[in-house]
């Protein structure tokens, strides 16, 4: 018979790592909202936050200053990326700054592992993972908190977006660049902001990530997993980054357990793929991601 | 001023026969007999396939505008489809299993290529990576591909052409190098055709080629399956002709990357920028390495090394799509613009010059 | 299956709705004249000949902005047919429709006898329908020669093989579209020009080029998006001189959209004004320009700053 | 004129240059190192070349080298990946005085068996490789010492079956193995089938696709299959990641077996205390009181020559193993100078070395290694040398050893070996060897 409680317990999981792939997409949607630039080097500035925070904190710096170390570090490394790559390139073709952002990425990987050395670091975020045990089903006290962080995040952007005027600034900016500048807008800056909240998201992702997995170089490979969110949820929405992760979440721990052994296992990697092609194939911009009106 | 570039059926082959003919005497008169065993097995036969893959990929994404990040499946495709025919038909001779290689590889790149109608850009280039990840999974999961190895490493047997046994580097770098000049000359002679021309449009300005007759699809479909056929080949001189066992991690996102960086770094749309782009990405991390190891000696291990070379590939391809988008080649054309006028046309009587988009037609 | 009409139009009536679902498809030719087009040639509206173009009943709207409501326009043989309008009145929506870019929302275009709802861009071509479009739509990459030779593409039957093969047949379908685009190139005085790549040229010859590419194929209606936008004065003169020239030498149907109006007054034949989507008016130039309600649409802004052309 | 070609030429030439400028001297043995320091395998490299430089560095500094042929190395950053071993091993072969390559990675050494064996240099891949190299007859020139896949599944089940108090026990048992989605991770999946076959427990594999950072489907389906023990056969970073995840499922950490790939320090402390209780089989133990570790302290990082960047490495599991790869390579030389001469070997010749490795408890304590690792008899036909196994368990802060030597079921396995190379030989024509003749190179 059919095991429903298992059944819950997967979906649970399912959803709940899916709030971590969020947690890397939304970094990716900030970006490509405000500046049509898909950052493909989120992952390695993921590393580097984590890298940076657990190498602090291992050279006895106590866990408030690490963090906002980290966080001014990362600051620092969003503004120096848009000012020195991104401003030169701005009326580049969006392919161009892709490929900008890769040779991005070999760079900030290459000075991770340069400055802090290749090895592995555990990071505790002193949240023990023995897990709940709601009516048989096993939910995890990590997952739960990294959910609640991702959630109360998401909550801080649309409050930002909505209310503040620099992030009245970072719509403008995404609905129109040239009349956001026509408006006098001064875009440098807002980039620079945008830059700024990225870093900012990769540090929260990076510290999450890097206690699930260890502060290590496959850190950066997480980007593969936030890819298929944002072709589910729309590259340029936010609400599309967490409705696309929790289902991706879900359909990728479903499809492993309820339909890999007919493959024989390890579907899960190109799974998540394989559902996203498919969905876009009927809506072509994503769930929330808006409809390009072609434009003859 | 950008020099003004020529058009695409002034190309290069039929422009400087002197060029193609110093070329193929330098590559089958010279090499085979002075290079060093370590030059031809560890640095130009890579180079070779590489090259052939970039121009593949350079006839997708340079020329055809529809960008794909999954171009290492079809390595692998090629490189197992040989394998398996080179194995289960014994009589086939091998360049015919060569040749249906590339034809499977284009089978896998046209299903993969369906979506290019309705996506566009990003989405496009995320639905190339479920090719990548769902071949390099099948190749791994499926034991019947790998001759049901348990690890899915496949070991190339020797190979014999015609009755002679490729054994040996310099055997191995002609057959490499009769395979690669055979397909790029024939690759640009599609470009050079209305096929070329339809690739360009259908980048250039999609809907203006929908509206006069461009067949969309089947264009679109034909830099799939063509891009996937040169790709495939690569595989299979990849796996036979270089390393000679292979397995499908081999076969990873990073070669895909690698592939893509080679065309950015050498030029897109050139097909003598995949072969420049293939040189450097093939010798330049030696040459750095060596350079590192001798001026710096043991100072630094051998990680530190890597690294910095990781810094230095990222930072040059950053450095090159701000400097000069239309990568080395064109850098390459400027110099030798400055130091060869004599030998170039004189070109046309110079209009105004006009902010032209990065796009080149030049082959 | 085509449907062959049998008797006279007239008594032949398919109910709109039939008509309009089985032409939807658009693929396949149907000889049918639905009863509302033949009502329009008893009143003798246009001269006898079926009209090269005609819109019946055009509505486009994108959520709540309308682009065109309730628009007709018929275009007979070897006009220059010109549409002019304010900004933002509809006109390159009204050739986005007959392009096939836009799905109008209710109303039928006829190219010659076959009748849609929507046009099927891919086969505009083999229709002998060609345009050029507001914000020069050129292949920077490739030559001039090249890009005017791309406008017959459609007439290459020689498969990829047989290119890269260079059989006689490949061969000769590549020397007659380069013949074709040779004339047209001298036509347009484009000569000196056609091995440069289309991408490095000044703006007012990129834009002869996309009108040398459009008119290639010797198009039967050809659909012009502000050809002079952006022109200097004698870019323009010397443009509008290669549109006439085309009409009168190949015998072309213009739709040309233009926001010059002292060149629209000198070039067109008939004239229909666009305003917020509907059309507000519809004859010869002096028709056209004596129109109360062109004027208010136009706050008088036409008449005085503008200097009769002297053409 | 084609513009292109000056450029290719200067590149040509600086690299053929640049490959003929090695030195040549005498009396010396030299040990080409494939080694990676960076990306995903680091930690295994670091620690394993690192130990491994260590040793060769004592024996020069200590002894002066072996009967006074010193012994020189030179590294190729390979980042574990197949065509730059390939370029390495192109650029070193021909540096004279070749003992042996350890390249420590199943993709190179199975690119590197044909390559190799034309060159008649010994390719040692302890605890790994391919498991039909064991049979000498067919595999004249590969060497995995000390265990191979099969040998190290066989011990595991041991263990677990001394666990269960008796082999007869395991019957009815549910057992899962955790294997990374690559060829080293699913070398053991035949011998899984037929250990469950003999002695009849429950097997269920699954796979754990590259590179592992999500493992909660994998997790839940074992938890769903109720299974006793977990064989964990991970790399890199899915070793921690399964351990939390473990943890996160509510799975017992002491009932999951690491395989001899993720028995490193590196491997659990990035899992933090979900890795506490965590039981792994080894060849070698962990710790630095075994007296060469305290000799390479004081001998090697004393002079400021020890190569680990981080001191607090020494004597982790994968440094003691580079430590013990270098005693095998240093006793096989000692044993083959001599028959054959204190002088620099050819490649041949330290095969017939390691084909004569046998290393008794008693000569294993005599080098220092007591407790370390157990011992070697290697023969011209058993190429692994019937290493024995033991297991430790993780504290939260160090090994300790929770079980005595192991024996695998060196008598079961050893037909099964023999099928597969014989298959082997038959594919590729090799001439199987009747004694311990110099064998003929195909």
């Amino acid at each position: 018979m059919f095991d429903y409680q298992f059944f819950i317990e997967v979906l649970v999981g399912g959803l709940l790592s899916g709030v971590m792939y969020s947690l890397v997409a939304i970094g990716f949607v900030l970006i490509y909202k405000t500046s049509g630039v898909l950052n493909f080097a989120q992952g390695a500035m993921l590393l580097f936050a984590a890298l940076t925070f657990v190498s602090l904190v291992e050279r006895g710096v106590p866990f408030p200053l690490a963090l906002l170390a980290t966080l001014a570090v990362m600051v620092l490394l969003g503004i120096t990326i848009e000012r020195v790559i991104l401003r030169p390139l701005v009326n580049q073709p969006p392919i161009t700054l892709f490929m900008a952002t890769l040779g991005l990425s070999y760079v900030i990987e290459g000075a991770a592992q340069l400055l802090w050395g290749a090895q592995v670091h555990g990071l505790d975020l002193g949240i023990n993972d023995t897990p709940f045990n709601v009516a048989g089903v096993f939910i995890s006290q990590f997952d739960l908190f990294a959910a609640a962080v991702a959630g109360a995040m998401v909550a801080l952007f649309a409050l930002f977006f909505r209310y503040t005027r620099t992030g009245l600034a970072f719509r403008a900016v995404a609905d129109d660049q040239f009349a956001a500048l026509a408006v006098g807008l001064r875009l440098p800056r807002v980039w620079a902001a945008v830059w700024t909240a990225a870093g900012i998201v990769a540090v929260v992702a990076g510290l999450l990530w890097g206690a699930r997995l260890g502060v290590q170089f496959s850190l950066s490979l997480v980007v593969l997993k936030a890819l298929p969110v944002l072709v589910l949820g729309g590259f340029d929405s936010i609400a599309g980054a967490i409705v696309g992760g929790l289902l991706i979440g879900a359909i990728e721990k479903l499809a492993e357990v309820y339909v890999g052994p007919f493959f024989g296992g390890g579907i899960e990697a190109w799974a998540a793929y394989v559902v996203a092609l498919g969905f876009l194939l009927v809506r072509p911009s994503g769930l929330f991601g808006q409809k390009l009106v072609e434009r003859a | 001023m950008s020099t003004p570039s020529l058009s695409i059926n002034a190309n290069w082959l039929t422009r400087s026969r002197v060029g193609v003919a110093v070329l193929l005497v330098i590559a089958y008169g010279v090499i085979p007999f002075t290079g060093s065993e370590y030059l031809l097995d560890a640095i130009l036969t890579p180079f070779l396939a590489l090259a052939l893959a970039a121009v593949g990929l350079n006839v997708l994404t340079g020329y055809a505008g529809q960008v794909s990040l999954g171009s290492a499946a079809f390595l692998a495709v090629g490189a197992y489809a040989a394998y398996n025919f080179n194995l289960r038909i014994p009589e086939l001779p091998f360049l015919v299993s060569l040749v249906l290689a590339g034809i499977v590889a284009a089978a896998v790149g046209l299903v993969f290529g369906l979506p290019s109608l309705r996506l566009r850009g990003f989405y496009l280039a995320v639905s190339t990576l479920a090719a990548q990840f769902f071949v390099q999974w099948a190749l791994t999961k499926f034991g019947w591909f790998s001759n049901d190895n348990p690890s899915g490493v496949i070991d190339a047997p020797t190979l014999t052409i015609g009755g002679v046994q490729i054994s040996g580097a310099a055997r191995r770098y002609v057959f490499s190098v009769t395979i690669v000049l055979i397909a790029t000359f024939l690759t640009v002679r599609l470009l050079a055709a209305q096929s070329g021309r339809n690739f360009i449009a259908v980048r250039d300005h999609e809907i203006a080629a929908k509206v006069i007759g461009v067949p969309l699809l089947r264009t679109k479909l034909l830099a799939f399956g063509v891009s996937s056929f040169l790709i495939g080949v690569a595989g299979v001189l990849w796996a036979f002709a270089y390393l000679r066992t292979v397995e499908p991690a081999g076969f990873n996102l990073d070669r895909s990357f690698q592939i893509l960086f080679i065309i950015i770094i050498g030029g897109l749309a050139s097909i003598r920028g995949s072969f420049l782009g293939a040189a450097f990405i093939v010798v330049f991390p030696l040459l750095l390495s060596r350079v590192g190891a001798a001026l710096l000696g043991n100072v630094f291990d051998s990680g530190v090394l890597e690294m910095s070379q990781r810094i230095v590939i990222g930072g040059l391809i950053v450095g090159l799509l701000i400097a000069e988008p239309r990568g080395l080649i064109a850098l390459v054309d400027r110099l030798s613009a400055r130091i060869l006028p004599k030998l170039r046309r004189p070109a046309p009587q110079p209009i105004s010059p006009q902010n032209y988009h990065s796009q080149k037609g030049v082959i | 299956m085509s449907l062959v009409a049998t008797a006279d139009a007239e008594t032949l009536s398919l109910t709109p709705a039939l008509a309009r679902e089985r032409a939807g498809e658009g693929t396949k030719d149907v000889r049918v004249m639905p009863t509302v087009a033949a009502q329009e040639l008893a009143r003798g509206a246009a001269p006898a000949a079926v009209p090269v173009l005609a819109l019946e009943d055009i509505s486009v709207a994108f959520g709540g902005v309308v682009a065109l409501r309730d628009v007709s326009l018929r275009v007979a043989e070897g006009e220059i047919r010109a549409v002019i309008g304010p900004n933002g009145a509809g006109k390159s929506s009204l050739l986005n429709v007959v392009s096939g870019l836009y799905r109008p929302d209710r109303g039928r275009v006829r190219l010659g006898d076959r009748d849609f709802t929507h046009v099927p861009t891919s086969r505009l071509a083999g229709y002998g329908v060609a345009r050029t479009f507001q914000n020069l739509a050129l292949f920077k990459g490739l030559s001039v020669l090249d890009n005017v030779m791309m406008g017959v593409v459609h007439r290459r039957r020689a498969g990829f093989l047989q290119q890269i093969l260079g059989t006689p047949w490949a061969r000769r379908e590549e020397a007659a579209n380069r013949a074709a685009a040779e004339e047209v190139t001298g036509f347009l005085h484009l000569t000196e020009a056609k091995e440069r790549i289309a991408g490095t040229l000044p703006y007012g010859l990129q834009k002869r080029v996309e009108l040398a590419r459009a008119l290639v194929a010797r198009p039967k209606l050809l659909l012009l998006d502000e050809p002079l936008a952006g022109m200097t004065l004698t870019e323009k003169q010397e443009l509008s001189w290669h549109i006439r020239n085309a009409r009168d030498s190949y015998g072309t149907t213009i739709v040309l959209i233009e926001h010059d109006i002292g060149v629209v007054m000198d070039l067109s034949d008939r004239i229909a004004v666009l305003d917020h989507g509907c059309k507000i008016a519809d004859g010869t130039p002096d028709q056209v320009r004596t129109d109360q309600a062109v004027i208010d649409a136009y706050l008088g802004v036409a008449h005085d700053d503008e200097t009769e052309l002297a053409l | 004129m084609n513009v292109f070609k000056p450029f290719r030429l200067a590149v040509l030439a600086t690299a053929i240059a640049v490959g003929a400028m090695l030195p040549a001297k005498a009396d010396e043995q030299f040990f080409p190192l494939q080694s990676y320091r960076v990306g995903p395998y680091a930690a295994g490299g670091t620690g394993f070349f690192g130990g491994f430089i260590d040793y060769l560095n004592l024996i020069n500094i200590r002894d002066g080298g072996v009967n006074g042929v010193k012994l020189t190395w030179d590294e190729g950053e390979t980042q574990y990946e197949v065509e730059r071993g390939v370029e390495v091993y192109e650029r070193l072969k021909n540096h004279p005085g070749v003992a042996a390559w350890n390249p420590l990675s199943v993709g190179i050494a199975y690119a590197m068996i044909d390559r190799i064996t034309k060159d008649k240099v010994p390719l040692i891949t302890i605890n790994h490789g391919r498991t039909d190299s064991t049979d000498g007859r067919v595999f004249p020139y590969v060497f995995p010492l000390l265990l191979n896949p099969y040998s190290e599944t066989s011990g595991i089940v041991n263990y677990i079956a001394t666990r269960e108090g008796g082999p007869d026990k395991l019957k009815g048992k549910k057992i899962v193995v955790l294997y990374h989605g690559s060829p080293y991770g699913k070398e053991t999946i035949p011998i899984y089938k037929l250990l469950a076959d003999k002695y009849g427990f429950d097997l269920e594999q699954i796979e754990v696709p590259h590179p592992g950072n999500e493992q909660q489907s994998q997790w839940l389906s074992i938890r769903r299959a109720k299974a006793d023990y977990v064989v964990l056969r991970g790399w890199g970073v899915m070793n921690p990641v399964a351990l939390k995840t473990a943890q996160k499922v509510g799975f017992p950490v002491d009932h999951i077996i690491g395989n001899v790939w993720s028995n490193s320090e590196e491997d659990v402390i990035p899992a933090g205390d979900a890795a506490k209780g965590y039981v792994a089989i080894t060849t070698q133990a962990s710790g630095a009181e075994y007296p060469v570790l305290q000799e390479v302290i004081k001998t090697v990082y004393g002079a400021g020559k020890g190569n680990l960047d981080d001191k607090k490495r020494i004597g982790s599991v994968y440094h003691n193993l580079g430590i013990v790869n270098g005693i095998l390579n240093v006793e096989a030389i000692r044993i083959a100078q001599a028959k054959f001469g204190h002088r620099t070997l050819t490649g041949d010749e330290v095969r017939w070395g390691f084909e004569h490795l046998q290393l008794d408890p008693a000569r294993v304590e005599a080098l220092g290694a007591k407790d370390l690792f157990h011992s070697i008899n290697v023969t011209w036909d058993n190429h692994e040398g019937d290493g024995r196994v033991t297991f430790q368990q993780w504290d939260g802060a160090k090994w300790k050893v929770v079980s005595d030597w192991i024996a695998p079921d060196w008598a079961f396995l050893r037909p099964i070996i023999e099928k597969s190379s014989a298959a082997y030989a038959a594919e590729h024509n090799i001439k199987i060897r009747t004694s311990d003749d110099t064998p003929v190179s195909q």
